[in-house]
């Protein structure tokens, strides 16, 4: 069977590599062909112009993330009335019934920084940034926006470029000049997590909690020393695995789950983030 | 004598901390060939330059058919009727000889959409050349594979195509050859009875004393003096381009002009 | 005496038709055209070359060529601009909000937009002339500050998001969206469905409901720039501008004109991309036209245009964009993995040019 | 008969030190430093000129810097590299593999490394001279592949993650660690605080534990590319390079062996940033050095380089990576909304340049 | 006679479709000043960058005293002694007149670390310009900014300072003005008494005739013939030069010459 994944998330990015895994995982387990695609950027026209590329193709199944509905409308359902059945994942669960999609495998990036935010403020957080290195990206703004309601104090969000030096820098210059600011929130463990707990760390505060989304072994393993609070994890691994499978078992015997799957969010916290750093290191979680 | 076409009164230009003009004055009558001469570095190419919108001089006064004038463009000074073969002859290297030689000045074809008529060009070019004495391989050839002295005819060709009131040389026969240079002498000699001023700067004391009429001769960017022709033989017309310095002794006879 | 004025010049070797069309700069690109086509052929899913593959990889070519062939322009009069990418998202926000915030028709929105990214297209060339700095980095600080300004406008306007949706109800029914949305000719494709010439799906529909309508304009205005370039004289100002900008004032060229002009141009065309891509998607934000300058002026160079200017042609932007393409859609129909998509990528660009070089070489007897 | 030689010339107006200074191509980049101090001096929270504070933003000013400084030498001989970025993402993987998978030493690891990433330098010259192709192209290509390269790498080492980890522990201990990672001379900044002369923390930790070593790197860069472009043979060659390779050629000048090595060059600075960066931060992973290419020649460009090369200095791109960081950086300590971050970022490098320019202008008396 | 330091036999040269060169023989001895003269575009400037490493022949052979040579670069050829006067001056205008002067032969300084000795170079630049007739302000200036003439100086004190086994001037003159001009064609007599082959392209049959001891005329790419001085006057020199075509009649007389 050929089943097409198509992502708004590059390969290099790592929460989108360990979807990647997943669903290359899941290929191995059902002998399915996956492929698994995406745009160089965070472009929903080009996003769009994979999706139709995939579907001239007429694969067994098609695996899509949904982060704007109104541009990727179109193409998904020129899929479903091409008779290829969709499912979608990550982000656009509110939408994907509308389209067509046979069900949703993801968390909503929106309600995961809720989640956060909720869990940050019962730990006595005041005041907080929101540290994004991607501005524009929308589900990254969606986590930051969801962040804010769920935190209900004040937040501020530091753009920053995708680059380690930058994100210590503006951190420590945010922290600098707010001593008021108790809670960081990252928006990718490995990018922007990293830093900031070395920004903190070089600064001599132990009075700030870090969290962040998604997962890395540096960040866990923070974690697990106690120089971070939590990490988010939606479990993209399943949003790769299992669609694919879902799709395999589909074509195989006619298989589909009755409703949506929600694979997050989970928080990973001192406690558990020991025995999730090996598995990170493997692109696993 | 007829009024001058344009009359440059006490000229400065400094670069900086340079002093290229010193306060310059010269003129041009429409009919005459006004030699300019001088060293190297004398500031005959930055006040031809001033002449022809280039630069704008630091200090002095511009009259063009004797009102006040101050051409803010090169583009003004061509609509004003005024040519300039430059130095660097102010080529484009990887544009064909046609496209150079209308760059600017575009001959046009066609109703409401104005097409640049290449053939026409084409025409023209291949022409202006051939009367110059350069027989071109084709006119869509670039201009930085012509020779040397092929690409400097295409400058002047060009100048006196469109020179329509005053034609300004600077030193259009150092690339050319005996053949190209009588051609451009020749050529000066024809447009100045046409009623043209032209401005000739050279090194050259023979081609100056074969076609001029005046003679101006500029030292370290100020006027050594003017002359008119018969009241000045060649050997005291270079002794004055030399600056007045000596020059060097060769052992076999140049003849008394360089 | 042998005058060679009226015969052939005894210096010059007879030239074939192909040697002579082969020295113009276009003839490189479309050699790696052919080159990409072939690779494709061999490698990739079959799908790729039926006619709705093809539609399918000209569209994101189509989009990106309209920017490439602006963007040649301005690089053969010697100018860079890379606040297009940026451009495309602030005159997406632009039209967005006169679309739907403001509900204006089309006949005000699109004329508003262009407006606009001419104005900012002008205020570039004024910015680089008046001060002389390079306009890499004029054009620089400018990407940055439309990027920025896309985003606060963006969360100025719809109260918070990044993200301006509702486009396409907006402009439904407008009698110009035909023009910047959708596919032209859908009569005809169904006829041609109909008749079973196309292919269609089991529904009866064609499988390609029409040409994607930035195909068209993307031809019209390679047709057009390449008209302008090769005859009129404002596309000899252009080569001259930027050949050699000094030389080309001396002898008369207007060119402080010619390149606010190019700038104009320029954000034009980002802003034609911007309305086509908003009413395509029915949305807006952000990050639209991210990184499309650097891909605009890959597009120029492979073309064949000169970084340094004076040198390239419209016509060669057109099939360096068909190239950029057919190389990033492509990879999707092969077996390759994703993760090997990138360097695919560079290689098969690295091979088109290397190609059209090595042929152009050969044929023209170049050292 | 006057001869001017043995006097002063009566053509040249006198002129003073300050004036003779600022036409320097770097005096530029100074007044631009100046101006943006002045700026955060007056809108930045005060900590942002603290001790801690200046080396916060010196940081990535200097990491930044080391390519920036590079780039600047190729770009004066008149070539690009945008695969510098890249480099440093596939320089990080090799090194992080030496020292990690293979668990060898640094005085293993490093040259290695270094020899890696010139190797790649100079294919990328040698394609360029080869080809004929301008650089642009040739190091797009090479962007592409070695970022694609890198992500297939680190999964391939990594067994399925883009994260490659564990290097602060291989390098632990290693006698020539801390010349590239963490803080110089401890002992006497810790000295600095026990006599209160510079900030310290309740524990009595010295706020700013030491200079980062890569600011060391950045200082001792900038002086010996200034050394080798003014004061060498190299230098001259590297300026006569790029005002013309033709040229240049023809006066004998090795053209080629210059480019190739200024290639060379880059590479190994964008090596050097990564071996910095990957021990400091512990780890390395696919992304590292993302647009970094781009930023280096704006640092160039802020530093009075010209694109079209022969004309440029290293210490004005040391400038030009300062006035990035600051900028960068510099907002976070004000109290603008950070949504304007990019606006902001665009402006201040607008004003900069365009200061810089008036004030050599006025000081030099240029039209 | 003494052998030829360089001999260049039968040599083609092709660009593309144009045939520059079609078979031109050509050899310059120790202590003789050899005159490549011909129309523009005969192919003179061609045929020299064969000579100095810059163009490879398309066919033919060069013999080095002697030895069949083929040099790869410009550089091979100046390492071999041959120093060249590009018609184009080969000069880089956004750089010092010290820097172009010594450009790719860098005086050197210094112990392990060689340095560029700016400041002996400084003083060699200002030396040998003020022997060519040139008294430049400042050897730090960039060479743009200096007049056509200063820097034509500027590339043949180079060519001379560096000539060791032959020189090639590629019409050194044409933008120098009279005590410039006696300068240099005393500098080449010098040059050639010890005892260095010196190559002159000029178009001024009077500069050929003043220092020539040996005349080729090229014409259309092929060579019409060499003439020895004293077998052949100004005027016999002057019609091959120009290719044999008649030349434009000009009311004021040239005295012969061009
Ligand atoms: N842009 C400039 N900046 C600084 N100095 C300049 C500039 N242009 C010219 N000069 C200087 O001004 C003086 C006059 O130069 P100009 O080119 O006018 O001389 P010229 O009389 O035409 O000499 P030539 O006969 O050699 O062409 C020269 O010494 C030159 O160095
Ligand atoms: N790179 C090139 N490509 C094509 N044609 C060329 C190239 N270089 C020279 N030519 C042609 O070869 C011919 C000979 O040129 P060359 O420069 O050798 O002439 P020249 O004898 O030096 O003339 P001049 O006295 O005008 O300098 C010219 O007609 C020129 O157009
Ligand atoms: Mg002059
Ligand atoms: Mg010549």
């Amino acid at each position: 069977q050929e089943i097409v994944v198509v992502a708004h998330g590059q390969a290099n990015d790592p929460f989108w590599s360990v979807v990647k895994n997943g669903a290359a995982k899941a290929g191995e387990d059902t002998g399915a062909n996956v492929d698994f695609r995406s745009p160089e950027t965070f472009d929903m026209v080009q996003m769009s112009q994979l999706i139709d590329a995939a579907v001239n193709q007429e694969p067994d199944g098609l695996i899509v993330s949904i982060p704007d509905a109104d541009a990727l409308g179109p193409s998904i359902q020129r899929a479903v009335e091409a008779g290829i059945p969709v499912i979608s994942m990550n982000s656009g669960g509110d939408v994907a019934a509308d389209m067509g999609v046979l069900l949703h495998v993801g968390q909503s990036e929106y309600d995961a920084g809720v989640a956060a935010g909720e869990e940050l403020a019962e730990m006595g957080g005041t005041k907080a940034i929101c540290v994004n290195h991607e501005v524009g990206n929308v589900s990254l703004d969606q986590r930051c926006d969801g962040f804010a309601e769920g935190f209900g104090n004040v937040v501020e969000v530091i753009p920053t470029q995708m680059d380690p030096a930058d994100v210590q820098s503006k951190v420590r210059a945010a922290l600098e000049s707010d001593p008021e600011i108790d809670t960081i929130l990252t928006l990718g463990a490995s990018m922007v997590g990293e830093p900031a707990v070395d920004a903190v760390k070089a600064l001599d505060r132990d009075d700030i909690q870090i969290a962040s989304f998604d997962l890395s072994a540096g960040f866990l393993q923070a974690v697990v020393d106690g120089d971070a609070t939590f990490a988010i994890d939606q479990q993209q691994f399943l949003q790769g695995y299992l669609p694919v499978s879902f799709l395999a078992l589909q074509a195989q015997y006619g298989l589909m789950p009755g409703g949506d799957v929600p694979s997050g969010p989970n928080l990973v916290t001192q406690d558990k983030a020991e025995q999730v750093v090996e598995l990170s290191a493997q692109g696993i979680r | 004598m007829s009024e001058p076409i344009i009359h440059m009164e006490n000229i400065k230009k400094h670069f900086g901390n340079v002093i290229a003009l010193n306060g310059v004055t010269f003129d041009v009558r429409p009919g005459e060939c006004h030699c300019l001469l001088g060293d190297n570095g004398a500031g005959k190419s930055t006040f031809i330059k001033t002449m022809s919108g280039v630069h704008k001089p630091t200090a002095g006064e511009i009259f063009f058919e004797g009102r006040p004038m101050s051409f803010d463009s090169p583009r003004d000074a061509m609509e004003a009727g005024i040519a300039t073969v430059f130095q660097d002859l102010a080529m484009i290297p990887l544009m064909s000889v046609t496209r150079n030689f209308f760059m600017g000045r575009e001959p046009k074809k066609g109703g409401i959409i104005k097409r640049f008529d290449i053939d026409r060009a084409n025409q023209i070019t291949m022409e202006e050349m051939r009367r110059m004495g350069i027989n071109l391989r084709a006119p869509d050839q670039a201009v930085g594979a012509l020779s040397g002295g092929e690409r400097q005819t295409v400058a002047i060709a060009r100048a006196v195509y469109f020179g329509a009131k005053v034609l300004i040389l600077d030193e259009p026969t150092s690339a050319l050859g005996v053949r190209q240079t009588s051609n451009v002498l020749a050529t000066i000699d024809r447009v100045r009875n046409q009623g043209i001023g032209v401005v000739f700067i050279s090194h050259n004391v023979r081609h100056a004393m074969a076609v001029g009429d005046r003679f101006t001769v500029l030292n370290r960017g100020q006027t050594l003096g003017t002359a008119v022709k018969g009241e000045i033989d060649a050997a005291q017309l270079q002794d004055m381009m030399a600056g007045g310095q000596e020059m060097a002794q060769l052992e076999g006879s140049l003849g008394g002009t360089v | 005496m042998t005058d060679a004025t009226d015969g052939a010049d005894e210096r010059i070797k007879s030239e074939s038709v192909v040697t002579r069309l082969m020295k113009r700069p276009e003839l490189g690109a479309i050699s790696g055209v052919i080159l990409v086509t072939i690779f494709f052929l061999i490698t990739a899913d079959r799908s790729m070359f039926t006619l709705s593959g093809i539609m399918n990889f000209m569209t994101p070519a189509a989009q990106l060529g309209i920017l490439g062939i602006a963007a040649a322009m301005l690089m053969i009069g010697g100018e860079f601009d890379l606040s297009i990418g940026s451009m495309v998202a602030f005159a997406g926000l632009i039209f967005g909000v006169l679309a739907v915030n403001m509900g204006l028709p089309l006949i005000l929105c699109i004329p508003l937009t262009l407006l606009a990214a001419a104005g900012m297209g002008a205020v570039n060339g004024t910015v680089v002339i008046r001060t002389g700095l390079p306009s890499f980095i004029v054009t620089l600080a400018f990407l940055f500050i439309l990027r920025g300004a896309s985003l606060v406008g963006l969360k100025w306007f719809t109260g918070g998001s990044t993200q301006l949706r509702g486009v396409r109800d907006a402009v439904e029914g407008d009698f110009l969206t035909p023009f910047f949305s959708g596919d032209a000719f859908p009569g005809l494709f169904s006829w041609l469905a109909e008749r079973g010439i196309i292919d269609s799906f089991n529904s009866g529909a064609p499988k390609v409901p029409g040409i994607p309508v930035e195909i068209l304009w993307f031809i019209v205005m390679a047709l057009i720039c390449t008209f302008v370039l090769l005859r009129t004289p404002a596309g000899n100002w252009i080569f001259a501008t930027g050949g050699d900008d000094n030389a080309a004032a001396n002898s008369g060229v207007p060119v402080k004109r010619v390149k606010i002009a190019l700038f104009m141009l320029t954000a034009c065309a980002a802003a034609l991309v911007a309305i086509i891509t908003v009413i395509d998607a029915g949305s807006t934000d952000a990050r639209r036209g991210f990184m499309k300058e650097f891909e605009a002026i890959i597009t120029a160079v492979i073309g064949g245009c000169l970084l340094t200017g004076g040198y390239g042609s419209a016509i060669g932007a057109f099939f360096g964009a068909i190239i950029f393409g057919m190389v990033t859609i492509g990879l999707t129909y092969t077996d390759f993995d994703q993760d090997w998509f990138q360097v695919f990528l560079g290689g098969m660009l690295l091979l088109a040019v290397v190609f059209n070089n090595v042929i152009r070489k050969r044929v023209t007897g170049e050292r």
